[in-house]
């Protein structure tokens, strides 16, 4: 058994280790990726202490299948990336490495206090990144906001410490179930605030659109796909497994989650910039995940993440090269841009039909599970806002896919000679990776069954009520 | 074709001639004032459908070319136009002075005066103009000509094609006319 | 089917032919006296479309060759579908949908051929019909939609013999008067009479699809034309006058009617094409529907 | 075992084609035309095999004859069309991708047809909306396809949540059995029924869904929109169908306020149904463009399609079925047809177009009889079709479908006339002069699909057999034949006795015709023309504004293309106005929001 601290550890004793040794830091920051990705392998799965001290005294790392699989995509992930874009680290190695101990610290972390500490550290990452884009408002933005937020989280917990006077997750799990749920409106309130500045719920996610609007083919896919995902994991494991929502909050932040989905599908229709597209489908992908959370849909929430962070990997590796290449990333100033990078082509491709659910491809099977979960639950309106939703994100997604695969003008038959003269170039690396990427969302949908097997016991064992739509069985269970 | 042949018929034709006198089809082609003569030859007072006779909208439907004028170089090419887009057998009917002689406009520059050197006329009706008494008494001429098989203007235009032809161009110089008014 | 049948189609054919061109020649007449002239005689039309046929002729292609025999074809065909008076030279085939249709083959043939050749006013003329024929048939439709409907039958000699078992009382145009206005106001536009005859105006646009014809091609659309009017006005007289007992009955109404229609359109100018659908839709088509909802939801005159 | 193979054929022809394209353009397009023909190869061999059950991966099928009969006219128009593919190789983007969506799309249709659970049936209904997405744009319009997809889209998700509300109810995704509870629950089966519903009216292209058939139809690849029009709108009628027949919408609305006989529920589809037809019919007149003129007419005889399968009667549904085939095979013809010209002429334009005839007089007799067959008049097939439609209406009286009925069969002859007229009669162009007839591969389709046309027109007795045993399936009265007679409630059409007195007549006008003098063979130019002399054939051709005093009666039309554009803009407005409201620079907004939402929550909240 592999203590599963290491992969804090590791990485974080990485990171020092490079501000040592600057010539080596992006070897070794490819080391340590592999070594966490290799070590998520061969953890096993239990409870495991810090420190000595027994929760709920002492701060505890819980591995449960939640976090495991968390581990494994954002882990698996993290390494896609880093070897992708190996060449726009520079400077940033040191920080990559405390930014992946950071995030395997969030997925594992058993305690409040304990997952603040980690959330304060990613967020630190993510505001130096952010600023590889030299864009220092928007970093600055970012930083006051998530600043805010993680303030907002911290008075939660203060007060959820006041009340109940645990920190650890389970105890206080315990203790909230029977609490009378008015104690708990306002620290969830400021918790969830906390949290949905990271997991860019609407209204306060303001700072979402300059950060990612500007990142370039390693920052965009690390937000969108590796901070976002793990955010969101923790998102879930807050408020599906350990605070309770009274009727009135849980209502008013569904509705919120909902709003979220809406509006930013509409805000990405309105938008010509690839990458403006793509963050605002990803909030709205957002509200999509964290109303599943919030009504306990644990199983479909991480389906639908991981089809959200899969394919976003892809779409903003791709989006990126484009703005990092040719200067622009507006579709129209790319039309036919495909057209020369045919592979890479097929795998945006592959990635947003998938982001869009069209069958054969992974984001069906998480779509229909995730519908068959709302409907399991007697939830008649938040499927019409979900499909609502999928009808807009599909508008933009396919009017920017034939926009960046058939240059012409209108009234003219589609021809090579429209296609953009911008020098855009993928590196081989990244196509290998969006390719790579891409054939396990195709995997995915045709072989639903052969990951749904391994996901649904952790499915069932976060949540025994959450129905799991298996493949395997003809036409269904 | 021989003489011999021409000038007999067959008994179908004989038969068809029949029909020929007694539904003539006409197109006007009124250049001139003529025309106000024909109202009245059609409406009550002469009423010429009580000989099977009526006007029509195009040559392709007509059977006599009824020409009611002074024709000028320009009218003239209309005219041979219209005659040549016509259906055999056609005949033609020269109404009034003008298509005699030129009439009041016989000495102008642009009055072509022989419609005859032109076109086959089998008929003429003289006077300027011809009232519709006139008109009618000769209608029933031709009417009589056809029946017998001697209105056969349109057999010499074809036989003496060539000779109308060096007509026509000797004075018009072109006949179908490429762009008359902008070249 | 078999030989007889096509012998005594051919031999109706022909019947209709000399009674509609005689009625044709008889109505020159009547015109004229209307026009206090003697007009011509009454065989008039004959010769007419004897001499058209004699005729020398010219030709603009092929479809302009086979759209005429096509047209001449399917009218012919058509007016065999036609019960004369009883006489019926094809059992069972006097669907009143079928007669609608097959007569649209003839009225394509014509188009069709018109059009090719090549002539502007022709093509002006063909939409000019086709426009005045969907302003006509649609009123007329949904008045035989509410006579189907209440007999349950579409076969004209059918809906023809239930009128005559009530007498004289027993006719549609009188159990259902609306219906009997607009059908006599659409057969005024079937046969291109006056004021629905703008498609042909001589005067504006050279006779329109006839613009080209000359010779047999013209005697051709001639007879189409005496065709066409015995298979509309039979319609009228089996859908709303009791059809035929006896041949003579039928003739009789057939004649009454036409010369009718016949007067009627001497007295009348000519409506633009746009005015011609404008009526048709305010007037007879609110008439149609109103008789047909009066057959359909009230039963008023069925029973 | 027929169909599992041809399944999994079409998607492994798929990519087979795709490599062929890559070794060589042509071979490629050549492979599409054998795995086409294939299929319908198996497809007449499988009859036998109807009501046999298979499974694919995780997917479930079961043979039935509708889908038989839906997947046979799918086939037939692709594997027709395919004959094309070959030309348009070098005038493509992304040949190989076409050629590989071509098969790909194929596939889809023909599993769709043989689902035997609403989830196969979804999954197959999607890969052909986001295969053929990708096609449409390879043509003129990028427009087109994000159109095409958006109202798909709303379709397939308004299903979608049906299909799941069904499971939600039912316990199952068995076509089946899933409706099974809806009989005795008239509400839950309204609710249903609209939902489920709105997948097929979206494809068939019923008002307001209609507006994506002219762009798309328009548009599309030449060689693609006979399959957009004369294929992918059928898979709405099936999904009509499956709404009435298989929920069964009349038993569950028995209790329903009902209009001569008819639910109003089914009645108010209907109406939209007729909308659509004189809708379809009065922009169809007004086009200049050749395709755009086609797809309107698709959008006018969709509506046909979808009243007769709404009406689940012994007259109608038939016409409605029977329909749907000869309106396949003639729209493909037609589209075909103008396909020809596009390839020779480069233009769909009526105005600039004309005189075809005396280039291409096969592919003007293919355009004359499918149209022949589009307006309903006999001898071909739509002619049946379309009588049994109206006798259905006529038996029930529905006096304003009929209505609709009537306008859009008289108002077909004047749109289907005027690409005829104006494209291939009149007067031709001096640039048009030197064009070649169509090439050899392209007159084998265009004559296979003239047979069918007549021939079903003349015998349809094979065709209605295989309808009669649909509405067996079905639970209705089959159409009655006997003969060659199809015999109706109301009447009796022998088809193949009005093609005998057709021929009878046709001849007696031959001999008048022949015995006559022989004419003269004149040039086009040679017409009357008020004697004026004009060498200009383009300026001397009737091709624009054809219908003008007509089109001016309706010219100021109110559209409800306008409308969706405009709530489309009214959601691009809502983006901004998103983006406006909470993504700004400056973090003091996001505070504010902050605020806010504490403030709603505290003060509405901690009493609770």
């Amino acid at each position: 058994m592999i203590n599963p601290v290491l992969l804090i550890a590791i990485p974080l004793l990485l990171a020092f280790v490079s501000i040592l040794y600057k010539g080596y830091r992006n070897n070794l920051l490819v080391f340590g990726a592999l070594v966490n990705a290799g070590l998520v392998l061969t953890l096993g799965k239990g409870e495991y202490l810090i420190g000595g001290f027994k929760p709920p005294f002492g701060i505890n790392l819980v591995l449960d299948d939640y976090a495991f699989l968390g581990l494994l995509v954002i882990n698996g992930l993290f390494l896609l990336i880093t070897l992708m874009s190996l060449d726009k680290i520079g400077e940033n190695a040191t920080v990559l490495l405390v930014a992946l101990a950071g995030l395997n610290g969030l997925l594992l972390t058993g305690d409040l206090f304990n997952l603040f500490v980690f959330l304060e550290i990613t967020a630190i990452t993510a505001y130096i990144l952010s600023a590889s884009s030299r864009q220092y408002q928007h970093s600055f933005n970012y930083l006051v906001l998530g600043t805010l937020g993680s303030g907002l989280y911290l008075f939660g917990l203060i007060l959820l410490y006041a009340v109940f006077g645990s920190l650890n997750m389970a105890d206080l799990s315990l203790k909230m179930a029977t609490a009378d749920t008015s104690q708990l409106v306002i620290p969830s309130l400021l918790i969830f605030i906390g949290l949905g500045v990271e997991v860019k719920i609407l209204p306060f996610n303001g700072w979402v659109r300059g950060v990612y609007g500007n990142s370039d083919s390693l920052v965009g896919p690390l937000f969108s796909a590796v901070y976002a995902g793990a955010m969101l994991l923790v998102f879930g494991r807050i408020f599906a497994q350990v605070i309770p929502l009274g009727a009135y909050l849980k209502t008013l932040l569904l509705l919120l989650g909902a709003l979220t989905l809406i509006a930013g599908e509409l805000a990405a229709l309105s938008k010509t910039r690839i990458r403006e597209i793509l963050l605002y489908s990803s909030i709205g992908q957002s509200g999509l995940i964290v109303t599943l959370f919030l009504s306990g849909l644990v199983f479909p929430a991480v389906m639908q993440l991981f089809n959200n962070i899969l394919s976003k990997a892809v779409l903003f590796t791709v989006a990126g090269q484009m703005a990092d290449t040719t200067g622009t990333d507006d579709a129209e100033a790319l039309q036919g841009a495909f057209a020369r990078h045919k592979l890479a082509g097929v795998a945006f491709t592959i990635a947003g039909l998938s982001l869009i659910g069209m069958p054969l491809f992974y984001g069906f099977v998480s779509k229909i599970n995730l519908l068959f979960g709302v409907f399991s639950l007697d939830n008649y309106w938040l499927p019409g806002v979900i499909l609502l939703g999928t009808v807009i994100e599909g508008t933009y997604l396919i009017r920017l896919l034939v926009k960046l695969w058939m240059p012409g003008e209108e009234g003219l038959v589609s021809h090579e000679s429209h296609a953009t003269k911008a020098p855009l170039e993928i590196q081989r690396a990244r196509v290998m990776g969006i390719v790579v990427l891409s054939a396990v969302l195709l995997v995915g949908g045709l072989m639903p069954g052969m990951i749904q097997n391994n996901l649904s016991e952790s499915g069932r064992l976060l949540d025994e009520t959450t129905p799991v739509y298996l493949f395997d069985l003809k036409g269904g269970q | 074709m021989t003489t011999n042949s021409k000038d007999m018929r067959k008994t179908w034709e004989k038969i068809a001639d029949y029909f020929r006198a007694h539904s003539i089809w006409m197109k006007w082609y009124c250049t001139g004032c003529g025309a106000i003569e024909m109202p009245p030859t059609m409406t009550s007072r002469f009423d010429m459908e009580q000989l099977g006779m009526g006007p029509m909208a195009t040559p392709r439907q007509a059977d006599v070319l009824l020409i009611t004028g002074y024709l000028s170089a320009k009218t003239l090419r209309r005219v041979i136009y219209s005659y040549e887009q016509m259906q055999d057998p056609k005949y033609v009917v020269g109404f009034g002075s003008c298509t005699l002689n030129g009439g009041i406009y016989f000495d102008s520059y642009a009055t072509m005066t022989r419609l005859d050197h032109y076109l086959p006329v089998d008929l003429y009706i003289a006077g300027c103009m011809p009232r519709p008494e006139a008109i009618m008494n000769a209608f029933d001429t031709l009417i009589k000509m056809i029946e017998k098989g001697e209105a056969k203007g349109w057999r010499h235009y074809q036989e003496n094609h060539d000779w109308y032809r060096k007509n026509q161009l000797h004075s018009l110089k072109e006949v179908y006319v490429k762009d008359e008014f902008h070249e | 089917m078999n030989l007889m049948n096509f012998v005594y189609a051919f031999l109706l054919l022909l019947a209709a032919f000399v009674f509609q061109t005689t009625l044709t020649g008889i109505n020159r007449k009547v015109v004229a006296r209307l026009q206090r002239r003697r007009g011509p005689r009454f065989y008039q039309q004959f010769i007419d479309i004897f001499k058209a046929l004699s005729k020398g002729s010219t030709t603009h292609g092929w479809v302009f060759d086979f759209g005429v025999v096509m047209a001449l074809g399917g009218i012919m065909a058509t007016a065999i579908f036609i019960p004369f008076g009883p006489l019926k030279a094809v059992p069972a085939m006097d669907n009143i949908f079928i007669i609608a249709y097959v007569l649209a083959v003839g009225m394509l043939g014509m188009a069709m051929s018109a059009s090719g050749s090549g002539n502007p006013w022709a093509s002006i003329g063909v939409s000019r019909a086709l426009t005045n024929m969907l302003a006509y048939d649609i009123p007329f439709m949904m008045v035989v939609f509410g006579l189907i409907f209440a007999f349950d039958t579409s076969s004209l000699s059918g809906l023809a013999a239930i009128q005559r078992e009530g007498g004289f009382l027993g006719w549609h145009v009188i159990r259902f008067p609306l219906g009997g206005i607009v059908a006599m106001i659409s057969l005024q536009g079937m046969l291109g009479k006056k004021p629905f005859d703008s498609f042909i105006a001589p005067a504006e646009i050279a006779s329109g699809p006839m613009v080209e014809y000359g010779g047999r091609h013209l005697g051709m659309l001639f007879l189409l034309h005496e065709f066409s009017t015995f298979i509309e006005v039979s319609l009228i007289v089996h859908l709303f006058f009791g059809g035929g007992a006896t041949v003579a009955a039928f003739l009789v109404k057939y004649a009454l009617i036409y010369t009718f229609l016949n007067i009627v359109s001497n007295v009348l100018p000519r409506f633009k094409i746009d005015q011609a659908v404008t009526f048709f839709y305010k007037v007879p088509l609110a008439l149609a529907v109103v008789q047909t909802f009066l057959i359909i939801v009230v039963g008023m005159g069925v029973a | 075992m027929t169909f599992d193979i041809l399944i999994v054929l079409m998607f492994l022809g798929a990519v087979t084609a795709y490599l062929v394209s890559k070794a060589d353009l042509k071979a490629g397009a050549y492979a599409t035309v054998l795995f086409s023909l294939g299929a319908l190869v198996l497809l007449l061999l499988g009859r036998g095999e109807i009501g046999s059950e298979f499974t694919i991966l995780f997917m479930g099928f079961e043979v039935t004859t509708i889908g038989w009969y839906f997947s046979g006219v799918m086939v037939l128009v692709y594997a027709m069309t395919a004959f094309f593919n070959s030309y348009w190789m070098d005038k493509m983007i992304y040949p190989g991708s076409y050629n590989f969506l071509y098969l790909f799309s194929l596939g889809g249709t023909v599993g769709l047809f043989f689902a035997k659970d609403l989830i196969t049936l979804f999954i197959f209904w999607e890969i052909v909306v986001w295969s053929s997405t990708f096609i449409v744009p390879m043509g003129k319009s990028r427009r087109a396809a994000v159109v095409y997809y958006t109202i798909s889209t709303i379709g397939s998700m308004a299903t979608l949540y049906g299909i799941m509300l069904l499971h939600r109810i039912s316990g199952t995704l068995d076509i089946q059995g899933a409706f099974a509870p809806l009989k005795n629950d008239p509400v839950l089966a309204t609710v249903i029924f609209f939902i489920f519903i709105m997948a097929g009216l979206t494809k068939i292209g019923i008002f307001p869904f209609h507006i994506w058939l002219p762009l798309a139809h328009g548009s599309a690849p030449h060689t693609f929109s006979p399959v957009l029009s004369g294929g992918l709108v059928k898979m709405g009628a099936f999904i009509a169908y499956m709404s009435v027949g298989i929920l069964p919408a009349y038993e569950a609305f028995k209790g329903s306020l009902t209009v001569m006989g008819i639910p109003i529920q089914i009645y108010a589809l209907m109406i939209l149904g007729a909308v659509s037809i004189v809708l379809g019919t009065l922009m169809a007149i007004k086009q200049d463009d050749a395709k755009k003129l086609i797809a309107y007419s698709s959008v006018a005889n969709g509506g046909y399609i979808l009243i007769g399968i709404l009406l689940m009667d012994q007259l109608a549904f038939a016409g409605s079925m029977m329909h749907l085939f000869n309106h396949a095979i003639a729209s493909a013809a037609a589209f075909l047809a103008i396909a020809v010209v596009a390839h020779r002429t480069g233009t769909t334009k009526i105005s600039e177009l004309g005189g075809m005839i005396h280039r291409m007089p096969l592919t003007y007799l293919t355009y004359l009889i499918a149209i022949i067959s589009l307006a309903g008049i006999p001898p071909m097939g739509g002619f049946v079709s379309k009588w049994l439609i109206i006798q259905g209406l006529a038996d029930q009286g529905l006096m304003f479908m009929a209505l609709a009925a009537f306008f859009g069969s008289i108002g077909s002859f004047l749109y289907v006339f005027r690409p005829l007229a104006a494209v291939f009669l009149g007067q031709l162009a001096p640039r048009h002069e030197e064009l070649a007839s169509a090439p050899l591969l392209m007159k084998i389709p265009m004559t296979i699909l003239m047979v069918l046309i007549l021939f079903f027109g003349v015998l349809p007795g094979w065709i209605l057999g295989i309808i009669g045993q649909i509405q067996v399936a079905a639970g209705i009265e089959p159409v009655m034949m006997s003969g060659n007679s199809i015999l109706a409630v109301n009447g009796v059409l022998n088809t193949l006795n009005v093609f005998m007195v057709f021929g009878f007549g046709f001849l007696i006008a031959l001999v008048i015709f022949m015995l006559m003098q022989k004419s003269r063979r004149v040039g086009l130019m040679d017409t009357y023309t008020s004697a004026e002399f004009i060498y200009t054939p383009e300026l001397y051709h009737y091709g624009s504004a054809f219908y003008a005093p007509f089109e001016r009666l309706y010219a100021r039309h109110p559209s409800v293309e306008d409308f969706l554009m405009a709530l489309a803009y009214k959601g691009h407005e809502a983006g901004l106005m998103v983006n406006a409201l909470f993504f700004s620079h400056k973090p003091g907004v996001t505070v504010f929001w902050i605020t806010v939402i504490v403030a709603v929550v505290t003060l509405g909240g901690v009493g609770l």
